[in-house]
């Protein structure tokens, strides 16, 4: 398994059955794969629709696609709505989840990831409000970029919400902002606390025994 | 009753300087063919609202290629190098709003709200230079209303009274922009008799509607 | 003719063809018997229907009612939405003209119809919101109450908007509230100008000649 | 999957005290064997977020008959003479709120926005207290959002995943207060298996649906 289907692996262990899980485009979109139908989890895209799932091969339609703009399957139960219905129930407190990708997030668990000013001018598309209202937010991104750290003691690019992530799941590490700070949890198989450590420039509070991720 | 217009005559009614906002997500629900011919009468100067600028030669993307924009308000442009590199090149003044502000920001245009009360952004550059306002403690960033000239949007199908429905994802930011400008230009797939649309499944009341182009008629 | 229908055939006579138009409940709804068919008005009606019309009578659903809750019609092409999509319609400047009930109208043109106070409070349901956001508001009601002038310099009881409505239509005289103040358009048939100035305690301004009401 | 549950059970759960939001304009669209349901629970001390109190032994005329509500925030009570004895006698605190004021105050409960900032009744007696935002030059009400413990809540058909279709003017407050409540609970006349309401038909999505009872299972 590849680094980035172990964090969507890993995810996945996090979401509860029925609940409403939006997932971010890339990365955290392999998660789906990782939820058994039985849990009945209904995913949302912002574009608007809630039900996404199956697969779309033979069967796309123009008008049905993701966040992405990728063709997706709708199940039966789906429903379509505008984009201010979208995001009241963002906003409004009504999603149990978002999962997004991430370029930094900081000691206290704030995120950065839609912009690198100069260079890489995305936009925030709807991860501000994703960050804002979603009830539970993790973030699912690999550890370092280019070999640099990626949670970080502060952050060095606009942050995209004052409110604190709740989870990080990285292909090393997974970690749990609180008032004291960032606590490691868990670490991948075959990786040790001081590699970690060592990847990490933030602070990070070991308590142990530290748990091996169950992959 | 509204019969479907020619695509160039309905095109030729928006000025250069105009604003218009455009319906979509990365090209999906947007009106593909007034949008061709937007470029075809080399419209300029306009000022963009819409969600994104999909990507290179597809829906707004168009726009952007033929130098149509001068001034946009978006969620997302990361999809459009062309887009960045007319931002970074100061060709485009971009001005980037959350997602779920920019289509509340649509809606209280259209519905005569003085702008929305959001928690999005606040303490972030995007609040940059905007009002706080303080509600029973908590705080909520004042966003201000949008409006547009034109709106540009795509249905499914329309019956001959204007009343549309939306398919799926195209349907997005389509139903706020037609409550929000002046004039609403929808594009759509398939002309319907009067009364084949009950009055549950109507999305957007016809009278919101001023012209229709079909879709295809050039293709 | 009664007295109410001479009331509501003279408005419907305000109406544009193809307009959008909500009529309050009781006098004003009788406006929409006196509008052709062939004028295609769409009626609107704030419980959440555009397209009322036609005889309910013999095809009841207890799903379609207006405001009041009496049985309507719907035209073929009729749409039905939720009270925020109908006040957005209604404040947001897309509803063509309004026909409204009034207790009283001041001289600069003031209405006021929600509450007498301490006797009679039926509240402003959507008069505040019809009076604020439609682009034409025209009071339909009879001249005087019982004897009493319902036109007056000023306003006796609490008044339903800041915003001056456009045309008062009553049994004797069709009044139009300009900077100058109430200007008397026309009169009833039989009905003299001094008839209407002795039952209007407003001062009107009267610019000869006064046409008569084309009934 | 939802299954219906007994209407019994369902009130059960509403505490006395509690906010309840009761959808329905005039008793059209109104959940009504849930409020006789109330009623024969002998619930009290509710404050009731609403259109209308309808009329005396009509819908919510029920609860008001019963003596159940404290506080009522409504647009309307010109048809229920025994809401206006309440008041007047101070059994009842009524606070009056324009129809569409009212609508986007629920909407911007349940959409996690601060307020709603309207031109409606700004002047009138109805703004006294209120604070008044200007918005480049405009003046504008701010109103407070509002929330409810339970959303009782009708519809015509629920699928049971719990998606919501309603019926022409049955509609009204019914999917903005599906939003805008901890506990929502539909009272439907039929139930479909999911997949029968097509992804454009569903008017409230299911995942906003607690609890669902069957309506006429008593009748």
């Amino acid at each position: 398994m590849n680094i980035k289907q172990r964090i969507a692996q890993r995810v996945a262990q996090e979401i509860t059955p029925g609940s409403l899980v939006n997932l971010g485009i890339g990365l955290p979109t392999l998660v789906a794969q990782h939820v058994p139908v039985e849990a009945n989890v209904f995913f949302q895209s912002e574009n608007g629709v809630i039900g996404i799932g199956g697969f779309p091969e033979g069967m796309e339609n123009p008008s049905l696609t993701d966040a992405g703009g990728g063709y997706i399957g709708a199940l039966p139960g789906a429903a379509a709505f505008d984009s201010a219905f979208s995001f009241g129930l963002i906003r409004g407190g009504h999603l149990d989840m978002t999962v997004l990708g991430g370029l930094q997030v900081d000691e206290q668990g704030h995120l950065a990831n839609w912009i690198i000013p100069g260079k890489m001018v995305p936009g925030m598309g709807g991860a501000m409000d994703l960050v804002c209202g979603a009830r539970q937010v993790i973030v699912a991104m690999t550890h370092t970029a280019k070999g640099n750290a990626k949670i970080l003691q502060e952050l060095t690019l606009p942050k995209t919400s004052d409110r604190c992530v709740d989870l990080i799941v990285t292909d090393l590490a997974v970690i749990k902002p609180c008032d004291q700070g960032l606590i490691l949890l868990e670490v991948a198989p075959e990786v040790s606390v001081d590699e970690v450590l060592a990847a990490t420039e933030a602070k990070l509070i070991v308590e142990h025994p530290v748990k091996v991720m169950a992959l | 009753m509204k019969q479907p217009i020619d695509v160039s005559d309905a095109v030729a009614m928006i000025p250069n300087g105009a604003t218009i906002m455009v319906g979509g997500f990365m090209g999906v629900g947007t009106p593909d063919q007034l949008l061709s011919e937007m470029v075809r009468q080399r419209k300029h100067n306009l000022t963009l609202i819409a969600n994104d600028t999909a990507r290179p030669a597809v829906g707004i993307g168009k726009l952007i290629d033929a130098g149509t924009i001068t001034k946009s308000i978006v969620s997302h442009i990361g999809t459009n190098p062309e887009t960045q590199r007319q931002m970074i090149a100061e060709e485009q003044d971009v001005e980037l709003a959350p997602q779920g502000t920019l289509a509340e920001r649509v809606r209280a245009g259209g519905y005569g709200l003085g702008g929305v009360l959001t928690p999005t952004a606040i303490g972030t550059v995007a609040a940059e230079g905007k009002q706080v306002i303080d509600v029973d403690g908590e705080s909520f960033l004042l966003e201000r209303p949008l409006k547009a000239d034109f709106a540009l949007i795509k249905a499914q199908q329309a019956d001959y009274y204007g009343n549309l429905q939306y398919r799926l994802t195209a349907q997005n930011f389509n139903p706020l922009m037609a409550m929000a400008a002046t004039t609403v230009i929808v594009e759509v797939d398939e002309m319907l008799p009067v009364g084949c649309i009950t009055p549950d499944q109507v999305h957007t009341p016809g009278v919101l509607i001023d012209y229709i182009v079909k879709s295809g008629v050039l293709a």
